[in-house]
């Protein structure tokens, strides 16, 4: 089967290994992924911040191009893609003024398009084939991770219940780990920041791998490219923060499963990572 | 200012922020819940609580410093507040539509330089190859803000591991996306 | 012909001063069928009265038109004076020549010429008006309270005391409610069992009040002064008569980790169980959802070790009918557990309890006997945080209304936790502090000042678990909304008080109403506190929204003041202004063409079905019938009837229409 | 020319509208006198015949006014009124009935000065579109005439 794909501009580049896990798990199902042909950027964090209609029309023009490319359920693994994409498609229905704006950029959107995080992806698709899978089991305490914009705003994104979410838990049980309760998995990590403030970040972050690690985990599941940017790459002032160096590792949610399914380490990016992953 | 801000009694910025984002600012009755929970609260100069307390009064001089204030730009939109809100009040949304009047109107606070150059260097570089040119951000961003040797040591890790991209990838209809910046600044300046 | 007499006020100057009295008696004498008319300057004065009662009685009138002030001021007055004069009442109408006329408008040509129109229509009007007789109800003098919690006992025993018989019926297997499970009460912080007591055992024994625990309203039909009421007695499993109450099957019974209601899940009882040592009446229910007998089969030892023989395996609900005459409904209220919260865990934290928990914690009848211990792992918290509004004005959670008794059992908790724990600290988060009661505020300022309680306005955000403390993640709005972290032992969420489970189904059984919030609807916000809309129908309590024990007590007192009221007369009189379908002569019996689409347009279910059968008895015809005892005289099912099949007496289409043309036709 | 003066029919509810308007009295407020009050139980009595008939009588103006929406002395008659009136309102527009002679409004007991200003205000419209005549011509034709049809 085929399903539509928008990587985002992370996956691209300082995420890749996102990109390649999610590619790895999707082929080890016969899921075909398929780009979105000239697909931009959705804006993110600083289309919103500085412009409103900018950081409609930036995400109105990939679902134009999808739905001209006859996808109607297309994969976005970033969350903050996801939560983009999402919002606009909501703004769009509700206010028939923006969707003028949006054509007055010679962009027509319909409203055909699903957009699937990769949460939802895993459990329309690969959640009920995994039994029998699993060659592997992530034997291992994981800190499931969904950080701000995989559940909030709820209203609009409806996506599992706002505070201590389970969707990637039960995801990571079913692959053979221990999800562990613990107290950040909605928590902010430090997002759009991370550059520009990076001392924010470091106190965020800081917090949720400190609590991950008092409980035990030995590895975070992230869903975002941004929260392991933040949680990876920070660790400097992360271990700053926290006054002692911490070295549990941080994986995507399509590695975790990857290697779960015995897929090979390099094609699920693993080297690429900061914080060596030892799990 | 529509008849629809008129009739609820809401004048200046309140008033304002009503007629762009829905967003009453008199249905707060300052419970704190959103101070109490914002991540980044305790670095802002004014907690949510207080930006909506500020609004509600009306006063010019205090709608000043809302426009001024570092919070508007710190403010993450993790929408934290907003999921906790027993008044359901959309203060991420509220908080875009300060974010971008601040910077209409050249008020954004000084301290929030770093973010606002990082936000004007993001979307220069997607403006002109319509994705995001990492290294290009970095080098943009490090212009505008002087701040050189920041996250230096960053880049070659990152190099080494194959994040960065040295040559951007460039999307075919560039010209469609300069007009959809044209289109959405010249709606924004007026 | 009529013979109908004008009487037109002047009201001293009320009216004259705008309108001419004078031109208006006189005109209205020239009509056809008015045989008197007279002007006087003050018609409800006693010569005036007299006035009207003697040319009924000279001019053998059959219609009265007195045109004054507004039929809401006099028209009983008026009424009155032609009844005593041998008119039927219904026979006298009023013109309103004074609030609608003289009043609102200035002295000139056209105002004297409304006042001409007002007085015409009701001339015409009192022609086709027919004489009504009041209605007359019996009344059975029997009350039923429903819920047997503070409010219930009170009502219960209030109505007792004047002489009436009680039916009192209560779900659970013991009366006492909410108040039972208390452990001191505020302001005075005596003790909630110590003054509950007397009044459950009064109740028990009151030769007036019979009492029915662990027993549901099953149904209701009826009217004021004559509901029919069928009861379900639920099996207790036991034989009440032969029960001494001695306590050996709850004791022996191995079932014994059933989580306690009356302790709020922090204690443990037994399958067959009384729920609570001082219980009225202090006999034991068999749990069937949690015997062993009743899931496997076997067991049965409560059967071998009764002395007396009284354990009843087999017995079953019983249906009972009674009549009564009047209902109060004292069912109360219920608390959202913790599990409502997710930012405060999802209930997943044992440690973050509800109000009513803590009453337990406190009270020296508890499972802790009185000390404060966290459920987790019994130990005395150090550090306890109280969280005010905990679902209540949040009207993202679907609660925005307060639930007022909060505020007070706060204080009240703080202040108990501190004079149990030495040196303990307590917070209390709260946006405002409502102690509006007679000593409240004083009583909240003790707290603050002398028993040191930290009161800090704000909301908390979050509540979550860390190396067993719970971390509070709350803020201090009188402090630039400066964020405070607690690391607490215990916290106590003030969780909202809301409708009971069941409230919804039981209104729809009395054809009560409810608000948004499933809570019982008063008749009249400030005037009729505690009566429905459906009369003879009273509430008392917390089921109406949330009240305090004080508040619960007074209107409960109201409500019995309300039923002894009712009971007072033998039989009731109203308004004969009711819907009537009309009936004909064979082979037609009726206009009604039974279609009903009055049974449901009426609000009172006052319409029911009657057949006409032929002399074989069998049924020729289904038309509409109105329940005289139960029509309120709205008259929406005569604007809906496709027939014109039902009218309303006392404006009836014939009245109406005149009225209208009688206006137009000279207007 | 003397100004036109409306003929105005109001059918209010005797716990609302009727106690309302006894409030604009108590309270002294003046208000245009060409309107006539005729009062029912419940708005929900008002059977919509008896507006036509009104039109028919010669009436240039009709208010019909109840409590407001939850306030019905009778738990639910103004709603049931309300139905009525989208109904009919349709169905005069439908049929050729002027709509805009009839006043449709909630005064309850404590809106005196509504009530004023609700008269006032219908007087004021209905000025402004002038007598029924052509309807009234219409209705009072001769009945001879009308019968044979």
């Amino acid at each position: 089967m085929t399903l539509g794909f928008y990587p985002g501009c992370s996956l691209k580049g300082s995420s890749r290994e996102y990109a390649e896990s999610v590619l790895a798990v999707a082929k080890a199902f016969d899921i075909n992924l398929e780009e979105i042909n000239d697909w931009n950027c959705c804006g993110a964090t600083a289309a919103h911040n500085m412009n409103k209609e900018l950081s409609l029309a930036l995400p109105a023009r990939i679902l134009s191009l999808a739905e001209k490319q006859g996808l109607t359920e297309i994969v976005v693994p970033c969350a903050a893609c996801y939560s983009r994409l999402t919002v606009t498609i909501h703004e769009l229905s509700k206010d028939p003024a923006l969707k003028a704006i949006t054509e007055a950029n010679g962009l027509e959107y319909t409203g055909s398009v699903t957009v699937l995080n990769i949460v939802q992806m895993l459990d329309k698709y690969i959640t009920p084939n995994l039994e029998g899978r699993v060659v592997k089991p992530f034997d291992h305490k994981v800190a499931c991770y969904y950080g701000c914009l995989l559940v909030r705003p709820h209203e609009i994104l409806k996506f599992d219940r706002e505070e201590d979410p389970q969707t990637l838990d039960v995801l990571m049980l079913k692959a053979g780990a221990t999800p562990i309760d613990w107290a950040f998995k909605t928590e902010c990590c430090g997002a759009g920041l991370s550059v520009s403030r990076t001392s924010s970040v470091g106190r965020l972050s800081g917090k949720i791998i400190g609590d991950a690690k008092d409980r035990g985990a030995e590895a975070v599941i992230v869903a975002c490219p941004m929260c392991h940017s933040n949680l990876d790459m920070r660790r400097n002032e992360i271990d700053s923060y926290l006054g002692e160096k911490v070295d549990i590792p941080v994986l995507y949610i399509t590695q975790a499963i990857g290697l779960a399914l015995g897929l090979d380490r390099k094609a699920l990016g693993l080297q690429r990572h900061f914080v060596k992953v030892t799990v | 200012m529509s008849s629809d801000t008129h009739q609820s009694g809401i004048s200046g910025l309140g008033g304002e922020v009503l007629e762009h984002t829905e967003v009453k600012v008199t249905h707060c009755y300052q419970c704190g819940k959103c101070s109490a929970g914002c991540p980044l609260s305790e670095e802002m100069d004014y907690p949510p609580s207080v930006i909506m307390r500020m609004l509600q009064t009306g006063d010019p001089v205090l709608e000043e410093k809302v426009l001024r204030s570092f919070t508007i730009w710190v403010c993450l939109t993790c929408e934290m507040c907003f999921a906790r809100c027993p008044m359901s009040i959309d203060i991420p949304k509220m908080m875009d539509f300060l974010r971008e009047k601040s910077l209409n109107e050249k008020k954004a606070n000084p301290k929030a330089k770093e973010i606002v150059a990082f936000h004007k260097s993001f979307l220069d570089s997607i403006k002109y190859t319509g994705r995001l040119y990492e290294i290009g951000l970095f080098v943009d961003y490090k212009t505008r803000t002087l701040k050189i040797f920041d996250d230096l040591a960053l880049a070659p890790k990152m190099m080494k591991r194959g994040k960065l991209n040295i040559i951007p990838e460039l999307i075919k209809d560039r010209s469609g996306m300069a007009s959809i910046f044209r289109k959405s600044n010249k709606k924004n300046k007026n | 012909m009529s013979k109908i007499g004008v009487f037109v006020c002047h009201c001293g100057e009320n009216i004259s001063a705008t309108v001419d009295c004078a031109k208006v008696a006189e005109t209205a004498g020239n009509y056809d069928g008015v045989a008197f008319s007279v002007d006087y300057k003050y018609m409800c004065s006693d010569p005036g009265q007299n006035l009207i009662k003697s040319a009924i009685k000279e001019k053998g009138l059959t219609g009265v038109v007195v045109a004054s002030c507004s039929p809401r001021m006099h028209e009983p007055t008026f009424r009155k004076a032609c009844a005593e004069a041998g008119l039927n009442p219904f026979m006298c109408e009023m013109a309103n020549l004074r609030e609608h006329c003289s009043w609102v408008h200035e002295k000139c040509e056209a105002t004297t010429e409304k006042a001409i129109d007002l007085v015409r229509i009701l001339v015409e009007k009192v022609k086709y008006n027919h004489s009504l007789n009041e209605i007359k109800v019996p009344v059975t003098k029997t009350a039923l309270v429903i819920g047997g919690g503070i409010a219930g006992i009170q009502a219960s025993l209030d109505i007792a005391n004047t002489g009436h018989k009680v039916i009192l019926i209560e779900r659970d297997p013991s009366i006492g409610g909410h108040m039972s499970q208390l452990s001191e009460t505020f302001p005075t912080l005596d003790c909630s069992q110590c003054i509950l007591t007397p009044r459950m055992v009064e109740v028990a024994q009151h030769p007036n009040i019979t009492l029915y625990t662990y027993a549901e309203l099953e149904s209701l039909e009826g009217f004021i002064g004559n509901f029919k009421a069928k009861i379900r007695r639920k099996s207790k499993s036991i034989d009440e008569k032969l029960c001494t109450g001695c306590g050996q099957c709850t004791t022996k019974c191995p079932v014994k980790k059933i989580p306690s209601e009356f302790n709020e899940g922090l204690g443990k009882r037994t399958a067959i169980y009384v729920p609570f040592p001082q219980a009225v009446p202090n006999k034991p229910v068999i749990d069937r959802k949690n015997c062993t007998y009743y899931i496997k089969g076997k067991c049965k030892v409560c059967e071998i070790v009764c002395p007396t023989g009284a354990i009843r395996f087999d017995q079953e609900d019983q249906i009972m009918e009674v009549e009564i005459g009047a209902i109060v409904i004292a069912t109360g209220f219920t608390i959202k557990q913790p599990d409502f919260f997710p930012e405060y865990g999802y209930g997943k934290y044992p440690d973050v309890i509800t109000g009513l928990q803590f009453e337990r914690l406190a009270s020296a009848s508890g499972p802790t006997l009185g000390e404060i211990r966290r459920p987790s792992d019994g130990k005395i918290p150090e550090k306890i945080v109280f969280l005010a509004c905990a679902g209540s004005r949040d009207p993202a959670k679907g609660i925005p209304y307060c639930s007022k008794i909060c505020c007070m059992y706060i204080a009240k908790h703080a202040m108990l936790y501190q004079h149990k724990v030495h040196g303990g600290k307590s917070y209390v988060f709260y946006m405002d502090i409502r102690a509006g009661g007679k000593q409240y505020e004083e009583f909240v300022r003790r707290a603050i000042e002398d028993d040191g309680v930290n009161y800090v306005r704000g909301r908390v955000s979050r509540i979550y678990e860390k190396n067993g403390k719970l971390i509070v993640n709350g803020v201090d709005t009188l402090l630039n909304a400066m964020p405070v972290e607690i690391e607490a032992d215990m916290v106590v969420l003030a969780t909202a008080g809301i409708a009971n489970d069941g409230a919804e189904e039981l209104a729809q059984k009395m054809h009560i109403s409810y608000d948004p919030y499933k809570f019982f609807a008063e008749a009249h916000p400030k005037l009729k506190p505690v009566e429905t809309n459906t009369a003879g129908i009273f509430l008392a309590g917390a089921c109406q929204a949330p009240r305090d024990i004080p508040e619960s007590v007074a209107m409960a007192s109201g409500a019995a003041v309300k039923v002894a009221g009712l009971f007072s007369q033998d039989e009731l009189t109203r308004e004969p202004i009711i819907a009537v379908v009309n009936r004909q002569a064979p082979p037609v019996y009726s206009s009604c063409v039974g279609c009903f689409l009055c049974v449901s347009a009426c609000p009172y279910q006052a319409i029911g079905k009657e057949e006409i059968k032929n002399r074989n008895g069998e049924v020729i015809k289904s038309i509409a019938k109105v329940n005289p005892g139960l029509c309120q005289g709205c008259g929406t099912c005569v604007a809906f009837c496709r027939t014109k099949s039902i009218d309303i007496q006392g404006y009836t289409h014939e009245e109406m229409y005149t009225e209208v043309m009688a206006l137009l036709n000279e207007y | 020319m003397a100004e036109f003066e409306p003929k105005i029919v109001a059918f209010v509810c005797n716990w609302c509208t009727y106690a309302g308007a006894d409030l604009t009295g108590t309270s002294r407020i003046k208000y245009a006198s060409n309107v006539r009050i005729i009062r029912f139980p419940c708005t929900g009595r008002i059977d919509y015949m008896l507006l036509l008939k009104a039109f028919d009588e010669g009436a240039d103006g009709i208010i019909v006014s109840g409590c407001h929406p939850n306030d019905c002395h009778y738990t639910s008659g103004n709603f049931h009124a309300r139905r009525r009136w989208i109904m009919f309102r349709s169905l005069c527009d439908f049929t050729g009935i002027d709509t805009e002679r009839i006043k449709f409004s909630w005064v309850s007991a404590a809106e005196g000065a509504k009530w004023a200003d609700i008269v006032n205000a219908t007087v004021a419209s209905i000025r402004e579109l002038g007598p029924y005549t052509e309807y009234k011509k219409v209705a009072k034709y001769p009945e001879k005439e009308v019968s044979h049809g």
